[in-house]
Parts: C-alpha cells; sequence; structure tokens
C-alpha cells in the first residue's frame, strides 16, 4: 500500500527542469513512496508500468498515483486508473510553458515545479478512494404529473423504453389543453393544413399500456426522498390518497391561459363576441363541420385575430414575453373559418409574423394562399358597435390610424406556466399586481429549500444552460412542455421525450450512486463530522440543488442522490466538518501548507490561485498552449467550484506567508454562467467577509482578490495574476513569512 | 370618367378589392402572397417618383383602398426592368402586376389624366395593331404632338437634331410616312386581335355579373 | 447549307430605316462570318414590346408572341426562335412560359389564333442572339475569328435589363453578369469589369414619355463608364443602345456634362474584330463614333 | 487499424457537434454503448466556432469543455474523428453502418507538445476561421480541439515538409503512411446530428458578398470577436483593417427566399441581435448597429432580450427587405439601398460593415441516402415510423437554435435507447 509518483520528462519537461532534483523532492519532501521517471510517460509502456504498481500486492500495491507530467485536461483517458485516486501535477501548461526560458528564469521555474510536486503528494495523500455510498436503490417507475399530450406523451415514451410511468391528473380526464382543441397546426410535409390533435389517439394508447398507471382527480400531497426513492403521497379529490415510490419526477403540469379581463381596452368581457384563441376552439368544436357561430347563434363572416394581446409588452399585469405558437395558432383558426368558407373575411393583425422553421414559414405562406389577410398593425381598441365590434388600430405600413369592422375578435393571449410555488419569493406575485402564477404548490416537496421546482424567469421552471436545456437544480425532476417554456405542442412532445431522457439517467445514475451532470459519474459524495457540526444550517441553506435536508435536531441530513458534488456545502461551513473522500478541506489546505515560502530576504513572493476547474483552469490552459508567460509566483489549486471554497484556506494561506489569494469563478448575477449556479456568488460573499480577517491581520485587502473569469479570458486571465505581483509589489511581502 | 363596369365591380366585390384584384387584373392571384419585405421598392429604378411603391400598392389593395390605386400615376412609372421579379423572395410577377393594375385601371375608366406613359403607351398599341409593326417614325411624331400641334411643333423642332442624326444614320425612315413596314394577313391580324379582346371582355364582363 | 440554322425574329426596330436597323446590319455581317443562317419567321408581327399594356390586355398581348411562335412552329419546325432584340426575346420566351403555364390562357389563345388558321403549340426553345454565340459557338470559336485584336478599346459593358431579367444569359447572375466583358475580352479589348451600371436601367420605353426622368437614368450610365475609364460602351439590347446614345446631346445641355461616349453593339465589335469592314458592321449606324473602333476597321 | 467492438445494442451518433455530442453522451450516461463519428478532425461543430450565445452572452466552448470533460470520462462512448458514413444497411436493431476514416497522419501518442508544427511552414487556409487566416500544415484545429491531437494536411503528404514533421516528432505520433480506412460497425440504432451549413453567400448576388470585402456573413463576425479568431477578437472590416463601427445586419439573407432557402432559418434575428450586442462591447457608444428586417423573430422569452436591444439607442432597427448593396468607391464602405416599408421611406446608408445574416441549411443532402427516410422540400429529416431506428438530432430535423437543438437531441437519445432496450428485450 503505497502513493507511486510518476515524473515525464517528455514534452520538454525533462530538457527545461532539473529533474533529478524533482525525484528527489517528490520522495523526500513529498514523502510519497516511489518516484519513478519516464520519457514518454502517456505512452502504452508508460502507462502499463503504472498500471502494473497499481496490480501489484502487498506493500508494493500503488493505491494513489501522483502524475508529473502534463495538465489534468490533457492524456486524460490515458491517466484515468478506475476508482484509483490520481493527483495531476502540471508541469508543462502549468511551468514551462509559461515561462521563459534562459538561465536567468532556471531558479525561479525549477522551484515551481518543485512546489506544485510537493502540492499533488500532499494532495494525493489527503484523497481517499471514492466509492458509492452503498445507499443506493433503483426503481424503474417514473411519476408524470400532468395528464396533458405532453405529460400523457412522457408516460408512452417511459413504456416504450420499458420503464413504468404514473400520470397524476387533477382533472377527471385526459388531455389537458390540446383536448380542447379542434385541431393542431400540422407537423409534417407540406405544413398547409391542420391537422387532428392526436390526443385522442394518446389517451387509447395509455389507457391501453399496462406499464402505465392513471391517476385522476389527483394532485400530489406530498413528495419526499430522492431519485431512486422518491416517497409520494397522492391525494385524490373523490376517493382515498394512495401512497407511491417512484425513481424519477417528470413534471408536465402546462399552463393556465393569460386572463383576459386584463384587457379592458379589446372590450373582453364586455361582449361574447370578444374572445381567446382558447375560446375560439370551443366554437370551432362546436361547430363541428359546419359553419363556426357566435355566441349569440350569428354565423361568423369578418373575423380579427389580434396578435399579442397583453404579450410583448411592458405595461403592468401584461406579459413581457411572446408565447411562441400564438401566429401559427392564429393562422390554423382562420383556416378553420377559410376552409369551411372561403368568402369569410379573415384578417390577422400583427407585429412580427413568427413562424419558425421549414413548416412555420410554409404554414404561413398557406394561410395566405388561402385569402388570409395579414396586417403588420398595432390594435389600440375594440369597441362594441351594437352587436358587432370595430377594431382601432394603427397600420405601420400605410403609417396611418385605421379601423376596421368584425363580427368576432380573437386575442391572441399568452401563456402562463403552472410551475407552483416560486422558492425564491415564496409568494404570491399578483399582491405586487404582477403576473399571477398558481402559488399552490405541485410537487410539494418536503425539501429544506422550498416545496417546488426553483422557476427561472417568468415563472417559467426551465433551465438557466443554453447548452443544457435540462439542468435542473432539483435532481432527478424534470419539467417538460409549457411549464418549462412557452411552446407549441410538437416541441412539448419533444420536450416530454427529452424530460423521459433523462428521467431515465436519474434512475440508472442514482441506482449507481453516479452524479448526474456537470461532474456525471462522480462517485463521491459530502459527508459531515457530527461532532464539528454545529447546526448553524448554512451548508443547508446554500446548497444549489436542495440536497440538504434537516434532521429534528438540526444537523444537515445529505441526500446523495440530489446532490451533485460542486462543494458549497464544504465551502459554507464554518467549522469545515464537510468533506468529500477526495475532495476535502485537508486535500486543498495541504496542498497550499506544501507550498515552500521563501523568506522575505529572497524576494519571492507567492500568490495561492483558486480556479474553477470548468472555465478558469482552461483559461489559464489554453494561454499556456498559446505560450502566453505568466509569473513565477503563482501557484495555482483548481477547485470544482469557487463555491466550494472556504474562507480556512484563504487563512491559511495569508497565515503561512503567501502574498496574495486570486480567486477565479464564473460570472455571476442575474445572467451567471457558474454551472452550480450559486457558487461562484457565495464565494464572491464570503470573501467580501474576509476583509475583517485580513484587518485582524494587519493585512492589505488588495491582496485578496477574486474576479469573473470566462474560458474565452487566454489573454486576461494570465494580465489578471501580473496585477496581484504589481500589488504586492507596492505594498510589499507579507510579514507572516518565517 | 368611369366605365359602366366600374360600377358593376364595385357592386360585386362589395369593398373586398383583393378579390377583385384577383379575379381580374393581370397575375392579380399573386398580391396576396406579398409578405411586405419591400424588396421591391426598393429596387425600382424610377423608384422616387413612385406615389405608392409595389409592396404598399399590395397592401393598400388588401386595405381595399380601390379608389387610390386604381387612380394612383405609380404603375405607369414601370419601366419593365424586372429587378423587383428577379429579387421578390415570394416569386410575384410584379412587373406584370404592375401592367395589369394600369390596363385595369384604364378598363374602370380611372387612370390618372394625362399620364404621359398612358398615353404613350396607348399610342403605341394604336401605332402596332394598325398594321402589325411599329411605326417609329409615326410614334415618335405622334408623341411630339400627343399635346396639341403647337406644343408639337415645339417639341420637335427640340428634337429636330436627334431626327437628324437618326435620318443621318439611316434609322429613320422618312419612307415611313408613307406606308412603311406591316404584316401582310393584316385582316388575320385584326381579326385575331379582335377575338382576343373580346375573350377577355367576356371574361370581366361574365365577372361582373351578379351571383 | 449553313452550320446553324435558326427560326429568326427580327422585330420592329431591326426593319430597314428602323432604329436598331445598324444591329440588324451588324449581325447578318456576323452570321456570315459564323456560318449561321437566321430564316425570319415568315409575316411576324410586333411582340408588343413591353409598353403594350396600356392599350392591350393580356389576352390580346399574348396573341401576338403567340401568334409569331405559331408561324414559326409551322414554318420552321425544328429550328430554336432566335432573337436580336431583348424585348422581343423576353416577349416572346415569357409568353411561351406563362401559356404553358396557364390552360386557360392557352386555350383562349388558340381561340384567337383560329382566325388567322394558326395553333400555338409551345414546344419552342426561345433565345437570344447572345446565347447562340455563346452556347452554340463558343468563346473559343470566337476568339479563334479575330483577325484584328480590338487594342486601345476600354469598354464598359453595358448589358441593362430584358437580355438579363427575369431570364438572363444561362449560368450568369442578375446583379453581375460577366458574358459580356468575357467576349469584350475574347476580341482583344480591355473589359471595366466593374463597370458598376452594367444591369443599370435605361428607363426602356419610358425614355419617351418621361424623358427628364429617363435622361437621369442613362447620365448616371454614361458617367460611371467615364469614372471607370471607358472609351466605349457596349450593349446587346437596341433599345439601351439608343436610350443611352442619342440623348447625349440632350443630356449634355440639361445636365451640362460634355458626354461623348460612343455605343456600340456586340455584334459591330465582332464585324470589326473579325476583320470586316466599318460597313459591313453598321458603324455609320451610330451617331457617336469611336474614332479608335474606325481605326482598327479601316486599317 | 483502427478497432471498435460495436453490436445490435450499440447507438451510432453521425456527428460530433453540440447535438450529437448531447445525444452521445445522454444516451452513454445511461449505461448505453455508443459510436460518435465526426468527420471533422475534432467535436464541437459549428458551435464551436462561436463567441457567444444568445441571449446569455455566455461562451459555448464553456459547455463545450463540460461535455469533452464527460466524454473523456466515460469508458461505454467511442469517440471516432474524420469518419464519415459510405452506407448504411439493415433494419431497426440491426443495422451495419460502413464508416470512411479518412488518415490524420498522426495517432494518438500525440502528446500536442507542437514540435511537428515548429519544422513545418506552409500556410493554408484556416477553415475554422471560415478561411478568413491562415495555418499551418501540420496543426491544431483549434485551442478546444479535442482530441488533442496535430494533423498534417493531406495536401502535405509527400513533401519534404511533411517528412521534417515527422522527424521532429519524438514520440513516433506521425504515420505519413495511414491510408483510408473502412469499418464496418453493427449498430441496433443511428441517430443523425450531422447539422447545418450557413448558406452560400455569394448566391445572394444582389449583396455583393462576392464583390465587396466589406460584406461578410455572420459567421465569420463570430470569429472576429473570439480571441482566437483571424483578428484575435478586434472587429476590424475586411478591406482596409478599419474598426467596424457602424455595422448594418441584413436579416434573411437567403432565407424565407424562394430564390434561395424557403424556411426561415429561426435563429438569425437572435444571432443579429446578439452581435449588435459586440459592436457595444468593443466601442460603448461609438459603436452603432442597425438590423433590416421582415419580422423580428425573438420567440418566447428572447423577446425579453430583443426589448432590451430595442432600448439601446445605439441599434436601430428598418422594417426592409435591402434591395442592393453598392459600394462607395472612395471609402469602400458599403451603400445600402432600399425602402423603410413602416410608412414608406426610402434610404441610402452607409455602413462601415455589413453582415449578412445567413441562414442555415441542411449540412447533408439527404435525398439519396442509402436507407429510406423521410426528407422534407426543405431538406430536414422527417420523424417517421418509416425510417425505422434512424434518427435525426437537432439541425438535422429543423432549423434550430442551440437550446431547443440539444433538447432535440436529448429526444432522439430517448429514441435510440427505446431500440436498444427492446433489442436486449428489456
Amino acid at each position: 500500500m503505497k502513493i507511486g509518483g510518476y515524473l515525464c520528462t517528455g514534452c520538454g519537461i525533462g530538457d527545461r527542469l532539473d529533474t533529478k532534483s524533482l525525484e528527489t523532492v517528490a520522495v523526500r519532501e513529498g514523502r510519497i513512496g516511489f518516484c519513478k521517471t519516464h520519457d514518454f510517460l502517456c505512452s502504452q509502456a508508460g502507462v502499463d508500468m503504472i498500471k502494473a504498481d497499481m496490480a501489484a500486492e502487498g506493500d508494493e500495491k500503488v493505491t494513489k498515483a501522483v502524475i508529473m507530467a502534463c495538465s489534468r485536461r490533457a492524456k486524460t483517458e490515458s491517466f484515468h486508473f478506475g476508482a484509483t485516486p490520481v493527483a495531476r501535477v502540471n508541469l508543462r501548461e502549468g511551468v514551462i510553458w509559461i515561462r521563459p526560458e534562459g538561465s536567468e528564469h532556471d531558479e525561479t521555474t525549477q522551484e515551481m515545479a518543485a512546489d506544485y510536486i510537493r502540492m499533488g503528494c500532499a494532495e494525493a495523500k489527503a484523497m481517499q478512494q471514492a466509492d458509492a455510498s452503498g445507499e443506493q436503490s433503483k426503481n424503474n417507475h417514473i411519476m408524470v404529473v400532468g395528464g396533458g399530450m405532453t405529460g400523457m406523451t412522457a408516460a408512452l415514451e417511459a413504456s416504450k423504453a420499458g420503464y413504468y410511468a404514473s400520470i397524476i391528473e387533477k382533472a377527471d380526464h385526459l388531455g389537458g389543453v390540446m383536448g380542447q382543441l379542434k385541431q393542431r397546426q400540422p407537423e409534417r410535409s407540406p405544413y398547409q393544413n391542420p391537422q387532428d390533435t392526436g390526443v385522442a389517439a394518446l389517451i387509447a394508447a395509455v389507457e391501453a399500456d399496462d406499464k402505465i398507471t392513471v391517476y385522476l382527480n389527483s394532485t400530489i400531497a406530498k413528495t419526499a426522498g430522492a431519485p431512486g426513492r422518491f416517497e409520494v403521497d397522492i391525494a385524490s379529490t373523490v376517493g382515498t390518497g394512495t401512497h407511491a415510490e417512484f425513481g424519477a419526477i417528470v413534471q408536465a403540469t402546462g399552463f393556465t391561459p393569460y386572463d383576459a379581463n386584463k384587457l379592458p381596452e379589446f372590450s373582453y368581457g364586455k361582449t361574447p363576441n370578444v374572445v381567446t384563441q382558447l375560446e375560439l376552439e370551443a366554437l370551432a368544436l362546436a361547430a363541428g363541420d359546419g359553419p363556426i357561430k357566435r355566441a349569440d347563434g350569428k354565423i361568423v363572416e369578418n373575423v380579427v385575430f389580434v396578435q399579442c394581446a397583453g404579450q410583448r409588452s411592458q405595461k403592468e399585469g401584461h406579459l413581457s414575453y411572446c408565447s411562441g405558437h400564438c401566429c401559427a395558432t392564429s393562422i390554423k383558426q382562420a383556416m378553420y373559418f377559410k376552409d369551411t368558407n372561403p368568402e369569410i373575411e379573415t384578417t390577422v393583425l400583427f407585429d412580427d409574423i413568427r413562424t419558425p422553421g421549414a413548416g412555420g414559414e410554409n404554414f404561413y405562406r398557406s394561410a395566405q394562399d388561402k385569402f388570409v389577410t395579414f396586417r403588420k398593425g398595432k390594435v389600440s381598441t375594440v369597441d362594441v358597435k351594437g352587436n358587432d365590434l370595430q377594431v382601432n388600430f394603427k397600420d405601420l405600413i400605410l403609417d396611418e390610424d385605421a379601423h376596421m369592422d368584425a363580427d368576432l375578435v380573437v386575442l391572441a393571449t399568452g401563456m402562463l406556466p403552472n410551475s407552483g410555488t416560486d422558492i425564491d419569493t415564496m409568494k404570491d406575485k399578483d399582491a405586487s399586481g404582477e403576473i399571477k402564477v398558481p402559488v399552490t404548490s405541485i410537487l410539494n416537496l418536503n425539501y429544506r429549500q422550498g416545496p417546488d421546482v426553483p422557476h427561472l424567469v417568468n415563472g417559467f421552471a426551465d433551465s438557466h444552460f443554453i447548452c443544457f436545456p435540462y439542468e435542473t437544480r432539483r435532481t432527478g425532476i424534470y419539467t417538460a412542455g409549457p411549464v418549462r417554456r412557452p411552446m407549441d405542442a410538437g416541441q412539448a412532445q419533444t420536450d416530454a421525450m427529452g424530460a423521459v431522457m433523462k428521467a431515465i439517467q436519474a434512475i440508472e445514475n442514482s441506482a449507481s450512486g453516479r452524479a448526474a451532470h456537470p461532474r456525471s459519474g462522480d462517485l463521491s459524495f459530502p459527508t459531515f463530522r457530527k461532532e464539528g457540526c454545529t447546526q448553524c444550517k448554512r451548508c443547508t441553506v446554500e446548497c444549489p440543488f436542495g440536497a440538504i435536508d434537516e434532521d429534528e435536531k438540526g444537523y444537515p441530513k445529505y441526500n446523495e442522490a440530489r446532490c451533485r458534488r460542486c462543494g458549497t456545502c464544504m465551502g459554507a461551513c464554518p467549522v469545515q466538518v464537510i468533506s468529500f473522500k477526495n475532495y476535502s478541506i485537508e486535500t486543498v489546505g495541504a496542498q497550499l501548507k506544501a507550498v515552500d515560502v521563501p523568506d522575505e530576504f529572497q524576494e519571492k513572493p507567492r500568490i495561492l490561485v483558486l480556479a474553477c476547474e470548468n472555465d478558469a483552469y482552461p483559461a489559464l490552459d489554453m494561454a499556456a498552449m498559446k505560450r502566453n508567460e505568466s509569473s513565477a509566483f503563482i501557484r495555482v489549486i483548481p477547485v470544482r467550484c469557487l463555491g466550494s471554497t472556504n474562507t480556512i484556506w484563504i487563512k491559511d494561506a495569508l497565515g503561512s506567508g503567501y502574498d496574495g489569494v486570486v480567486m477565479m469563478g464564473c460570472k455571476k448575477g442575474a445572467d451567471y454562467q457558474c454551472h452550480f449556479v450559486k457558487g461562484s456568488e457565495m464565494a464572491h460573499v464570503r470573501m467580501e467577509k474576509i476583509g475583517d480577517t485580513l484587518s485582524t491581520m494587519n493585512l492589505e485587502s488588495e491582496r485578496v482578490a477574486v474576479h469573473e473569469v470566462a474560458i474565452t479570458d487566454i489573454d486576461r486571465a494570465p494580465k489578471l495574476l501580473d496585477e496581484m505581483v504589481e500589488v504586492i509589489n507596492r505594498v510589499g511581502l507579507s510579514p507572516f513569512k518565517f | 370618367m368611369t366605365t359602366a363596369v366600374n360600377q358593376a365591380m364595385v357592386e360585386k366585390y362589395k369593398g373586398n378589392f383583393l378579390k377583385e384584384v384577383t379575379d381580374n387584373v393581370e397575375e392579380g392571384s399573386w398580391v396576396k402572397m406579398c409578405m411586405q419585405c419591400g424588396v421591391c421598392s426598393g429596387s425600382c429604378p424610377l423608384g422616387p417618383h413612385w406615389d405608392h411603391p409595389p409592396q404598399e400598392l399590395f397592401m393598400m389593395i388588401r386595405a381595399n383602398k380601390r379608389e387610390e390605386v386604381l387612380s394612383s400615376t405609380s404603375m405607369w412609372m414601370c419601366t419593365s426592368c424586372y429587378n423587383c421579379v428577379a429579387r421578390c423572395p415570394r416569386g410575384l410577377p410584379i412587373t406584370h402586376i404592375m401592367h395589369g393594375l394600369a390596363h385595369y385601371s384604364k378598363r374602370m375608366g380611372m387612370k390618372p389624366k394625362h399620364q404621359p406613359t398612358e398615353q404613350f403607351g396607348q399610342m403605341f398599341w394604336d401605332n402596332l395593331t394598325k398594321k402589325g409593326r411599329v411605326n417609329e417614325l409615326k410614334l415618335g411624331l405622334g408623341l411630339y404632338f400627343k399635346d396639341g400641334f403647337a406644343e408639337g411643333v415645339k417639341v420637335s423642332m427640340g428634337k429636330q437634331k436627334l431626327g437628324l442624326n437618326m435620318m443621318k444614320a439611316k434609322r429613320m425612315s422618312p419612307m415611313e410616312m408613307l406606308g412603311g413596314h406591316g404584316v401582310k394577313d393584316l385582316s388575320g391580324f385584326h381579326a385575331m386581335l379582335k377575338k382576343a379582346e373580346e375573350l377577355e371582355a367576356a371574361r370581366v364582363g361574365e365577372n361582373t355579373d351578379a351571383k | 447549307m449553313a452550320k446553324h440554322e435558326y427560326s429568326y425574329y427580327p422585330g420592329c426596330s431591326s426593319q430597314k430605316g428602323a432604329s436598331s436597323s445598324n444591329l440588324e446590319k451588324s449581325v447578318e455581317t456576323l452570321c456570315e462570318e459564323l456560318d449561321i443562317k437566321l430564316n425570319p419567321i415568315p409575316d411576324w408581327n410586333c411582340c408588343g414590346a413591353s409598353i403594350g399594356y396600356a392599350g392591350g390586355g393580356e389576352l390580346p398581348r399574348m396573341t401576338l408572341s403567340a401568334r409569331n411562335l405559331a408561324l414559326s412552329e409551322k414554318h420552321h419546325p425544328d429550328q430554336d426562335v432566335v432573337a436580336t432584340c431583348a424585348a422581343c426575346w423576353l416577349n416572346t420566351r415569357e409568353v411561351q412560359e406563362r401559356l404553358n403555364h396557364n390552360p386557360t390562357l392557352k386555350a383562349e389563345t388558340n381561340i384567337a389564333l383560329q382566325s388567322v388558321k394558326l395553333e400555338y403549340k409551345g414546344n419552342k426553345k426561345v433565345r437570344h442572339m447572345v446565347e447562340v454565340l455563346i452556347e452554340d459557338i463558343g468563346y473559343d470559336v470566337l476568339g479563334s475569328k479575330v483577325k484584328k485584336p480590338l487594342e486601345g478599346l476600354k469598354i464598359a459593358g453595358y448589358v441593362g435589363c430584358q437580355t438579363n431579367r427575369p431570364f438572363g444569359i444561362d449560368g450568369e447572375s442578375f446583379e453581375n453578369p460577366m458574358y459580356l466583358d468575357k467576349m469584350v475580352e475574347t476580341l482583344g479589348a480591355e473589359a471595366l469589369t466593374k463597370y458598376d451600371k452594367k444591369v443599370a436601367c435605361c428607363s426602356g420605353a419610358l425614355m419617351f414619355s418621361e424623358p427628364e426622368k429617363g435622361q437621369a437614368l442613362v447620365k448616371d450610365i454614361i458617367e460611371s463608364a467615364y469614372d471607370s475609364g471607358a472609351n466605349m460602351i457596349v450593349t446587346p439590347c437596341p433599345l439601351c443602345q439608343a436610350n443611352v446614345e442619342i440623348y447625349q446631346d440632350d443630356i449634355n445641355a440639361r445636365y451640362k456634362t460634355k458626354f461623348d461616349m460612343p455605343v456600340m453593339y456586340y455584334s459591330q465589335l465582332m464585324d470589326v474584330a473579325f476583320g470586316r469592314s466599318a460597313l459591313d458592321a453598321a458603324l455609320n449606324g451610330n451617331i457617336i463614333q469611336s474614332k479608335r473602333l474606325r481605326e482598327i476597321a479601316d486599317k | 487499424m483502427t478497432d471498435v467492438v460495436a453490436t445490435n445494442q450499440t447507438i451510432i451518433v453521425v456527428g460530433g457537434g453540440i447535438s450529437g455530442m448531447t445525444a452521445a453522451l445522454e444516451a452513454t450516461e445511461t449505461g448505453k454503448q455508443v459510436i460518435l463519428l465526426e468527420k471533422r478532425p475534432y467535436l464541437g461543430g459549428r458551435v464551436s466556432q462561436l463567441y457567444k450565445y444568445f441571449p446569455k452572452m455566455c461562451h459555448p466552448t464553456c459547455g463545450q469543455e463540460i461535455n469533452q470533460r464527460r466524454i473523456k470520462m466515460n469508458q461505454n462512448l467511442t469517440v471516432l474523428t474524420q469518419a464519415e458514413v459510405a452506407n448504411i444497411s439493415g433494419n431497426t436493431g440491426d443495422y451495419t453502418v460502413s464508416v470512411t476514416l479518412t488518415p490524420r497522419y498522426v495517432n494518438n501518442h500525440c502528446t500536442a507538445c507542437g514540435e511537428c508544427a515548429k519544422a513545418a511552414t506552409t500556410e493554408f487556409d484556416d477553415e475554422f476561421n471560415y478561411n478568413m487566416g491562415k495555418r499551418k500544415g501540420v496543426y491544431l484545429p483549434n485551442a478546444m480541439a479535442f482530441p488533442q491531437h496535430y494533423v498534417i494536411d493531406q495536401r502535405l503528404i509527400g513533401t519534404a515538409e511533411a517528412d521534417a514533421a515527422k522527424a521532429a516528432c519524438k514520440y513516433g505520433a506521425i504515420d505519413l503512411d495511414q491510408q483510408v480506412e473502412t469499418l464496418d460497425l453493427k449498430a441496433g440504432a443511428v441517430i443523425f446530428a450531422t447539422g447545418w451549413k450557413p448558406y452560400d453567400a455569394n448566391k445572394i448576388q444582389p449583396y455583393g458578398y462576392d464583390r465587396f470585402a466589406n460584406v461578410i456573413t455572420n459567421v465569420e463576425f463570430e470569429r472576429l470577436m473570439d480571441p482566437h479568431g483571424p483578428t484575435g477578437g478586434k472587429l476590424l472590416r475586411p478591406s482596409d483593417g478599419k474598426e467596424a463601427k457602424n455595422v448594418a445586419f441584413i436579416q434573411c439573407a437567403g432565407s424565407r427566399d424562394k430564390n434561395h432557402l424557403a424556411h426561415c432559418s429561426r435563429i438569425c434575428c437572435m444571432a443579429s441581435l446578439k452581435q449588435t450586442n459586440y459592436v457595444q462591447e468593443k466601442f460603448g457608444d461609438d459603436g452603432k448597429s442597425t438590423i433590416y428586417y421582415i419580422d423580428m423573430r425573438a420567440i418566447d422569452r428572447f423577446d425579453d432580450f430583443y426589448q432590451k436591444v430595442q432600448d439601446n439607442p445605439n441599434v436601430s432597427f428598418i422594417k426592409s427587405k435591402v434591395a442592393k448593396v453598392e459600394e462607395d468607391k472612395a471609402s469602400g464602405n458599403p451603400v445600402l439601398h432600399g425602402v423603410d416599408t413602416e410608412g414608406y421611406k426610402r434610404y441610402a446608408n452607409q455602413h462601415d460593415l455589413v453582415v449578412l445574416a445567413t441562414g442555415m441549411e441542411p449540412s447533408v443532402d439527404f435525398k439519396g441516402f442509402p436507407v429510406k427516410i423521410m426528407v422534407n422540400d426543405e431538406g430536414f429529416i422527417e420523424q417517421d415510423d418509416s425510417n425505422g431506428g434512424i434518427f435525426a438530432a437537432g439541425v438535422a430535423s429543423d432549423a434550430l437554435d442551440v437550446n431547443r437543438a440539444v433538447q432535440h437531441a436529448t429526444a432522439a437519445a430517448l429514441r435510440a435507447v427505446q431500440v436498444v432496450n427492446q433489442v436486449a428485450g428489456a
């Protein structure tokens, strides 16, 4: 049982550095079992050498390895040895590629390399093999909340993949909003005519599927547990409730139509002849194959569609966003009229016609071909004129105020997501006169951080990430359909499939203890030392993923399967009792302590750099690939997320003679780019507090800097480090060098 | 003054000008397909002289501005350069629609007064249909005298040098005054045009019958 | 028996004593050189040009070209129809496309054609003379015929509208056709390929009805030619030729310019380059002469 | 000889762009055997050539880093680059896909140390920068390139330079004798994530992309902003290297147009709105942008982004399809001619630079595909049961933005998983 060191002398490492003395540093100071050198360590021969040592028996067996070669981003596959902990010492991108050649630099460059080796050895010593907790369980059953088109599609697709599904529907029937439509916009070439909604077929398929259970008149009273072991109480408005267990959850709770009563300027409510798109569907269904009639029985001969009614508007009570489907929906509805009787006048008053893609544009052209008239106009009011109506608008093309008569006006109003409680405000938004989002909880999660999935914007429970639309802050729970984002039926069905894919993945991952994206496959998970815990609750509050509950005494209760392994809890803990086997206060603390801090007379400052492993560290890496020079005084430690940075590290660093600390995390704020949501922001907050510590130590506050660094900052990142060097030149070396 | 057929049309289409244009104007069935991008309007060489460029005319048609469209001088500004046709993203044969609208406005008796292109165009048509081929000299002189004799003398004096140049170059022949070129089967030619005009009138006429 | 034979539609302005008789003459010469036989469509009539719409409705105008096509189908069944005039070519080709596209219109046209005992089938290929030169003869052959390279001529190739849109010469761009420049280079002259008015409009028939507006357009066309260093404009279109050449005096008077820009037909340049006389090339048919071109022709 | 294990429970994903990577990862992280084929020598596809994403203005390479790390850590996923599908035969649950591997001339011994490139001199147009810059014939395609191996340009083979590069490599990574290989791989399902190519702007003649240096495309504009790009991230126009402070964006350049692409490419409006931010980023209030549009298609919450840009006094909007672009000879400035259709106003506007918002064309012509699949008139694959175990992911299915493409790719992964699970008799 020993730690093996492997020093590569390839890629110029051997030429630029005194590797003999580095070996000595590794063994004597790093105090690891041995240090072998190889001139091409990533070659099959090199890797086989390492594997052989790991396969050895007894004392000779290498159980941890220190790879002293290139960046952890290079040759990752070659130096990946299953569960065996590996510390990567970055001598190539981290040292020789950022340091100029020439004897005058050799000393500092060599010191840099030696320090990184000391750090790597220390890290390896502190790391332990991460294995799954063993408390995994597998449950092949997906709970689908909502029995509309999205929900039914999700259940059927899950079943098709060999999994079970239960649909929880609050109404007494399946179908949702799509079930109230006459037809939907075309999904297939040539995209010219409305098509059947397919809802009836879906309902039939769901009822025929023995892998699918349907709970009608039902809501969710309580959701507890975690992926692989969700415990759900299903309440019924008609019968007695049920308790069921699920592996994952798809939330397809759809939307509520915008309340058109907020649009008095369009005379909605004053007359039954001003209707919303959804209300027109009812008239169309009632008409069957015959002509569409108004409430008063008059056959409609002249209908006007008002687009963006109460949408794309900053007016109080209006929706700022666009609901996406309404242009195509009005086109479809105009066709309801034209297809029964071409003589019926149909006019669409729009600002922008938004019919994207191949299908959309063809559908638009088809409507024009059927004599649906489109006018770019802004509708100011709709007046009641006897039994009929007058639509007043500004024709933006003819640049004049205009009006037209109509016997029916259809308002293209928007969608409000049924996303449950907004846990960030936990209050009814309507109180402030804003958009009313239904605030009764949908999932009733018993999570410490609130009963529903966090909202992104406008009440939609969407992912914040462009590359990762199914990123969720509640592992194992995936939203799909209009609750996630305004969308049409076709998109919602695709969305249902995407969500089911992720749900299945969550089931499989939780069964084996693997983390979900972005640290996919990570087996480590946080644990805490109960003796030290002060029940301060910071970890439970700060966890971006609501993974940590509290027991009755207020101690944290970890739910491994919900956890995303970012370490924010570890960074938050004021008494440093939280750790992962392979990533802990110790693995980083030991590294920074391992650095050999020269006494002040040598005038060689030491700067600790803590860099986000996903953005800042790659940026420094790519800067090195460009051979951008960096200071010889920096010592970089990659962290899972800046949110995992515990202030103790900063204190220790400053206390042990470092002259400055630079932290590099992702963008924070509304458009945050931190892949663990608030990690970067938390770090900034904590570091604001470090000021006190600094002053008690009589240290200048400039010695600690926190920066937002993007992966593209290949030129900026090294400059930020040079800035710290200048600061130290200005304020002088740390007095804490012993 | 507007024609009887004009009244009949107004009657028939009850303010649905788009339908009227679709049914009766050359290539008029394309008007509905315009998406108001305006590329035609920007492509026209005489654009600045259009009160209403094509795309706007199409919008006016949808807005039932029958009077304004048919009495407009705009479509008479078309030089038949086909820039609009070549660039239209919806494939509208805009040049033909402009010709069609111009002709229709004439047929409805709503053409603008003293529109030179309208006058010249009529002259050209009369000239070519007379003999089956154009007599450029007569056409030219006709043009100069279109606004009456005195005007004509002035204009033609101004154009004297040009005329002489052309004669020198043998590209204008006084012989044209007497007889000049023409088709041999003139009677057949005239019969053909007459028939065509009948058929077309019938089409419009039949459209004007009450439903 | 000539190598290439075509059913020829001359059009009104190409007639003897008409405005583009010099085009007619120079094309005749060209055809002798290239062993091309143009068989005029017997008793052809005017195509209605682009201004006929004022007086003529859709159908009557259709019948004009339909009659010509029907005559060609009857008398020259196996020959492509070829026109030298842009408007004639455009109208004839367009009418055929529109009739073949619209059964009602085609039927009605044929009813009208009964009065001249003709039937229109619509199976003809309607081509521009330039297409014949490019596709059937080819630049190489044209080049090989050059006896007197047109050295010293800096030529702005002015394609205009109707030779170029909506059909255009096969494979050429609407905005930047290159064939005229290629021809010019083939003949040993310098082509000013950056000439930016090459597809601008000369106002067509509106030059007669709206002279001020028309001349404003022509002014830009000539000005830009001077700016690009041209000492000659060449065009394939009779109306372009006339509009750009014959109003230069008026334009000079109106805009205080000193335009004296020769405007020739591609066919005239070819005749001269192929060694034919100024007379054969109908150079005297131009109001503004190019000294340089004459020198080459006379040497 | 490349050897890859594949069974009829394997999922083959064609195309290593963001959609392909996503489909492959989602399937493989659910425990499936996946082979990812990419015809370029590296993964990342089109988005790796973008500077920022709308509406967050974050960097595509950030997500690419995560995805590439997921790939590196996953044992069930095999990546083959410079790999193209030559043929497909068989049926759902039992396909044989023959793959052509063109040589890289560099094997996986490569440590990306760069010694070989030092030995090379000849330069070629840099495809990664849409040929706006040059790269050597021995090169790492880009800083994020995965696999992180150098490439030797086919055109260098047989030259002394190639031999010099080989000699410079201490690790036997250069193999100039590599030949084209063909592999026959079994698969239960095949996902086509073949993505898009920018519509050829040369075909949009009125805008003179082929004639005027200062008329460029929106994808080229992205490269100008990228610190790794041809200008090192400076917004300089091609003709004279002058700062492009007054930029025109022409929407629907080749889209919604029967002369070009009949469909709406969906992303171009948002792309231009995003790119107006670039102009601000570089020049602040000195940076002016004008967007010439037919309809602004900022769908769903993207409209909030649109409204933000509308509030920016340095950005103006003109509802007009530009008729034509001319060049001011003296300044080299493009001059845009057209009519503002909102109230009929003519314009002839000079700008420093014109960016054509060119649309998306499917990069593969699926007509004449080895097996019968449903393809619409626009050239995109339509989901249909008759397609069997062959599925589209991302833009192969329709013009989509990144977020929707990834969503679609995740759904495509499920379709494939359904097939192989049925094969496995799950």
